[in-house]
């Protein structure tokens, strides 16, 4: 009953509310829909770029270095190249759902920049549930990602979707949990309260609640070594394989606007966001996502894939209970001493941390796998 | 070094369990009739100052009269290998006695054998084309194959 | 996955590569910069000289693909044979190099250049004239120590590497 | 455990495929991911090289021998030409067996570079050890072009000898590689070895048995990863192999993780007989008096050496002609297929893919 009555009062809010906007509500939106979409092309951009530059300078060769000055321009050209191949669509597969899969995997990862702060107050909506906002719109692409498996009609693209499936829905439990200490430490589920919030930056609070956060987002937008759905040595490409053209270049999209979003949700949860000295708040933010999406690429380019198995007993068995651990050790803190210092504080939590990695890693092993058939 | 066994001394200790398989010795081979191939190469395996656990090599050639079958068998623990022949005539529906059920690593060149100069051989559990496909016709390695 | 090592292991990978960051990338950029080959390389192409062949066809009866084709004709002044055609189809040469080791009267050497992409198929036959040595189809060492020594030094990759570990 | 009720699929891995490393096809059952039957299917790289061999003369038969494996050249012309020179009865010179094994060596490295190399990647290290390993083998693969003047298909090595002798600069280079290399096999084990991600993907799977491993006539560092101390190089010393000391490193579980081991603690073996190798090198021709087109007497001879696949053998009948009369291979990577429906069922595709990528097969080899 109560979002019934409050609708017309949110809607009649609008026409009034914007004192503090620039020129109302409809020029607020569109101009942010266009920075949005904007920022999230750019650093699309970047991301491929640096991807594949400081991929290759790990990797001892070079990396694209032809197209514009340092290959900046390579993402252009592969855009290019992508936007002028054919479109292929599986004579036995699902035309329809096949068509429809990679917008619906492409379009929540713009709806979710919504919520993320460039600067303070700086978002398209402020939302008083934003990160609620973004864990239920995340979920989505997943939908997108075993349409595009199912309509594939390819055992591959299946057996990547199925993946895909798996790993998103475990590890979205641990990634809820550890987002709900964070909140438990603002009070607020606002990003930009959030952000405001963090006087000294949460990865030092909450340690415990980073190192899962990473891990488990990650996993969600398939990045290694959790990156099986798309196991280039394994099932080719996973859910795409069937895709050309432009429905490719909209899950190559994807595939990078959500690791800008994991890195921009974590720069926001325990980076401290848009916050930082002497540059502007925008060059902040955009700093600490990438340096966060460095730290993805330097692990994709080091590690070894896990297995199926693995990663669920990983997200169930691992990062579960320490989520849960984490989120009550913060409760109790937040209970016993809301008043202590913060400096006390970080130590605390990152003994706390340590101990509990170290003890976890004693008792968790896992069987060899095998299955008897 | 592995030591290449006498196939006289051997083809003795043959004679004695199996009266009238030995065809031929020479200096490297024994020859043995192909319808006592299997219990020969069993005795071989088996007998424990023999001890042939590892099969080496199968390897078949085409005399035109007959196909002539090779195989290098070699003792991992004695670090011996002996060479054992047979020959199978005809050229119609060769056929000799399988021996995968003793080495496993016969399977794949039994197969090839079958595949290539057409030697059908009985109790291979999955005896079809390996490298050829199904419909293929003739032997290539076969003499007379052009 | 064991944990009992803490992730000791994927953090020492990890140093590695971030240590790779900063050493020099060993990758040549081929247009622009070109490495030497071998002084014996085994170019894609064939070298002739009409002068020192005397159309014995040792070369021909070498070639495991059959890929020299060489027509002589007797001269009855000269008492001696006299190539007519000698020709070649490199898009089936292997370049194992076994006509040059063959050839007695050191008439035959490989190519030293390795470009020779051709957008007909027809072009890989090669006859005659086309087979002659000149300034852009230069021979390479390949059984000719004595070209081998003029040619440059090849770039090794083994000499380029700097850093110690 | 579940009463859920499934439906094994058929899913036809390669023959294109990244991972088969070549055109090979595995035709794998699965139920879900689980792999409940298998089997390879070959031939897709089949050219017939037995029988062209015999129309070839025996020189001519070196550029074949080539294509084999087609990552180790050097070690199948070296195979082929000792068992031409078994059958004809030629021995060669002192330095040409010094050269010989320097060369089979290297070749014997570069082949493991990229086994081990292609083995993690498999795994999931994204290019990484493969691009790294590359590099060491472009240093080799320097070396060998110095000599040969190719890159991939050498064919340097004659009946009797050598086509030429080594460049001059070619012992320096080879100095300079044999005291780097170490440095880089150790940072190498420092990415990767003790990653406990590899760990868990490796140990344990894929596990083949002593016995089992001997019943299949498995060989090469497959054989030795099952825990059987069984090479060519000790057990029936060819060429020189005989003066060098080396260890022969073998596995104790015979799963992926210590087929990997084996190929690393190989390399460093092989660089420990180049060492020798090279102190011992004398001086001398490199090739005796071979005519050119050589015509054994008629008989047979098995020539074999330890290629860095297993037991590369040259089964030859010769009828005293110019030609082989039949040229019988016993390539290794077939035989070490035979077992792999055993190895991989019950195990998932991902383990599949790292078990087949452990095996180390040339597909140049398999068909022939």
């Amino acid at each position: 009953m109560a979002i019934v009555d409050s609708a017309p009062t949110a809607l009649g809010r609008l026409e009034t509310l914007p004192s503090d906007w620039p020129v109302g509500f409809w020029s607020h939106w569109g101009v942010f829909t266009v920075v949005i979409i904007a920022f999230v092309l750019l650093m699309v951009m970047g991301f491929i770029w640096l991807e594949r530059r400081g991929m290759g300078r790990m990797q001892a060769r070079l990396g694209p270095n032809r197209a514009g000055p340092f290959g900046l321009l390579q993402p252009v050209a592969d855009a290019i190249k992508v936007l002028l191949k054919e479109n292929i669509t599986p004579a036995q597969g699902d035309k329809i759902v096949h068509w429809l899969a990679p917008v619906v995997v492409f379009a929540p990862t713009l709806m979710i920049f919504a919520v993320v702060p460039f600067s303070d107050g700086a978002l398209l909506a402020d939302l008083n549930v934003g990160i609620l906002y973004v864990v239920a719109i995340s979920s989505i692409s997943a939908l997108g990602v075993f349409m595009a498996g199912w309509a594939s009609s390819n055992k591959y693209s299946l057996v990547g979707a199925m993946r895909n499936i798996a790993a998103v829905v475990s590890y979205e439990i641990p990634l809820v949990v550890a987002i709900a200490s964070v909140v438990l430490l603002t009070g607020s589920l606002s990003m930009n309260d959030i952000v405001l919030a963090q006087h000294i930056p949460f990865i030092l609070l909450q340690p415990l609640g980073f190192l899962i956060f990473f891990i488990s987002g990650c996993a969600e937008i398939n990045r290694s070594p959790f990156d099986l759905m798309e196991a280039d040595s394994e099932l080719v490409a996973g859910f795409h394989i069937e895709y050309s053209g432009m429905r490719f270049a909209m899950f190559y999209l994807a595939e990078y606007s959500e690791a800008v979003i994991i890195s921009a949700i974590i720069t926001t949860l325990f980076l401290g966001g848009w916050r930082g000295p002497v540059l502007p708040p925008w060059l902040w933010f955009i700093v600490k996502v990438f340096i966060v999406f460095f730290v993805m690429v330097w692990t994709r380019t080091t590690l070894p894939r896990v297995r199926i198995d693995q990663l669920m007993a990983l997200a169930w068995k691992f990062l579960f209970p320490l989520a849960l651990i984490n989120l009550f050790i913060t409760g109790i803190e937040l209970l016993t001493w809301p008043e202590a210092l913060p400096w006390v504080m970080i130590l605390v939590n990152i003994a706390i941390t340590a101990v509990l990695v170290l003890l976890w890693s004693k008792f968790f092993k896992l069987g060899w796998g095998r299955v008897e058939v | 070094m592995t030591v290449s066994l006498s196939a006289w001394d051997v083809a003795n200790q043959i004679k004695e369990q199996f009266p009238d398989a030995v065809s031929e010795i020479n200096d490297q081979a024994i020859l043995v009739r192909s319808e006592s191939l299997f219990e020969v190469a069993q005795y071989l395996k088996n007998r424990p100052e023999l001890n042939f656990d590892y099969l080496n090599y199968i390897s078949a050639v085409d005399y035109f009269d007959y196909f002539e079958l090779v195989y290098q068998l070699i003792s991992i623990n004695h670090n011996h290998s002996l060479i054992l022949k047979t020959r199978c005539y005809g050229r119609d529906n060769p056929t000799l006695p399988s021996l995968v059920s003793l080495w496993r690593g016969a399977d794949f060149q039994e197969r090839e054998i079958y595949d290539l100069i057409g030697i059908t051989f009985k109790g291979h559990p999955n005896l079809k084309r390996i490298v050829l496909w199904d419909g293929f016709q003739g032997h290539p390695l076969r003499k007379d194959y052009l | 996955m064991k944990f009992e090592r803490y992730g000791k292991g994927i953090a020492k990978g990890l140093t590695v590569t971030i240590r790779h960051l900063l050493r020099h990338p060993v990758t040549a950029q081929y247009p622009e910069q070109r490495l030497n080959v071998s002084r014996r390389t085994r170019g894609n192409e064939l070298i002739w000289d009409k002068e020192k062949c005397t159309g014995c066809a040792t070369c021909a009866k070498t070639c495991p693909q059959g890929v020299i084709h060489i027509i002589t004709s007797v001269s009855a002044e000269e008492n001696k044979y006299v190539v007519e055609k000698f020709e070649m189809d490199t898009g089936y040469c292997i370049s194992c190099g076994l006509c040059v080791e063959a050839c007695p009267y050191e008439a035959l050497f490989m190519g030293y250049a390795f470009e020779r992409a051709k957008y007909q198929r027809g072009e890989l036959v090669q006859a005659d004239e086309m087979l002659l040595a000149s300034a852009k189809r230069r021979p390479s060492g390949y059984m000719h120590p004595e070209i081998a020594s003029e040619l440059p030094r090849q770039t090794l990759l083994v000499e380029r590497i700097t850093e110690e570990k | 455990m579940m009463a859920i009720k499934t439906e094994p699929f058929v899913l036809n891995i390669g023959p294109v495929h990244p991972s088969t490393h070549g055109v090979f096809r595995m035709r794998a059952t699965l139920d879900g991911e689980v792999i409940v039957n298998l089997e390879p299917v070959f031939g897709y790289l089949h050219r017939g090289i037995e029988k062209l061999a015999e129309e070839r003369t025996y020189t001519g038969i070196i550029p074949l021998t080539d294509r084999l494996d087609y990552l180790a050249s050097m070690s199948n012309n070296l195979a082929y030409v000792l068992a031409v020179e078994k059958l004809a009865g030629i021995s060669i010179p002192e330095r040409a067996e010094y050269l010989r094994v320097i060369i089979a060596e290297l070749q014997r490295i570069a082949s493991h570079l990229i086994a081990v190399g292609a083995f993690l990647n498999d795994c999931g290290a994204f290019f990484t050890p493969f691009l790294y390993m590359f590099r060491e083998r472009e240093k080799i693969v320097d070396l060998f072009e110095m000599l040969s003047g190719q890159r991939l298909l050498y064919n340097y090595m004659r009946i009797g000898g050598f086509t030429q002798d080594i460049p001059d600069e070619f012992l320096p280079a080879l100095d300079k590689f044999v005291k780097q290399m170490p440095s880089f096999i150790d940072e190498y084990d420092y990415l990767l070895k003790e990653n406990e991600i590899l760990l868990a993907r490796a140990k344990g799977v894929g596990i083949l048995p002593k016995e089992l491993a001997i019943n299949i006539s498995a060989s090469g560092p497959v054989l030795r990863a099952s825990g059987v101390k069984w090479d060519i190089r000790k057990v029936d010393p060819y060429s020189i192999y005989d003066r060098f000391e080396f260890d022969i490193p073998t596995g104790t579980a015979g799963d992926c993780y210590d087929r990997y081991r084996v190929r690393v603690e190989e390399m460093r073996q092989s660089l420990r007989i180049i060492r020798q190798a090279m102190e011992q090198l004398p001086a001398g021709p490199i090739r005796s008096e071979v005519p050119h087109l050589v015509r054994p007497p008629a008989g047979e001879a098995y020539g074999h050496i330890e290629a860095p696949k297993g037991e590369l053998g040259f089964y030859l009948v010769s009828d005293n002609s110019i030609a082989p009369y039949r040229c019988h291979i016993r390539a290794p990577s077939l035989l070490n297929l035979t077992a792999l429906r055993d190895m991989m069922i019950g195990w998932k595709i991902q383990d599949a893919i790292i078990i087949f990528g452990s095996i180390d097969i040339t597909m140049g080899e398999v068909d022939r």
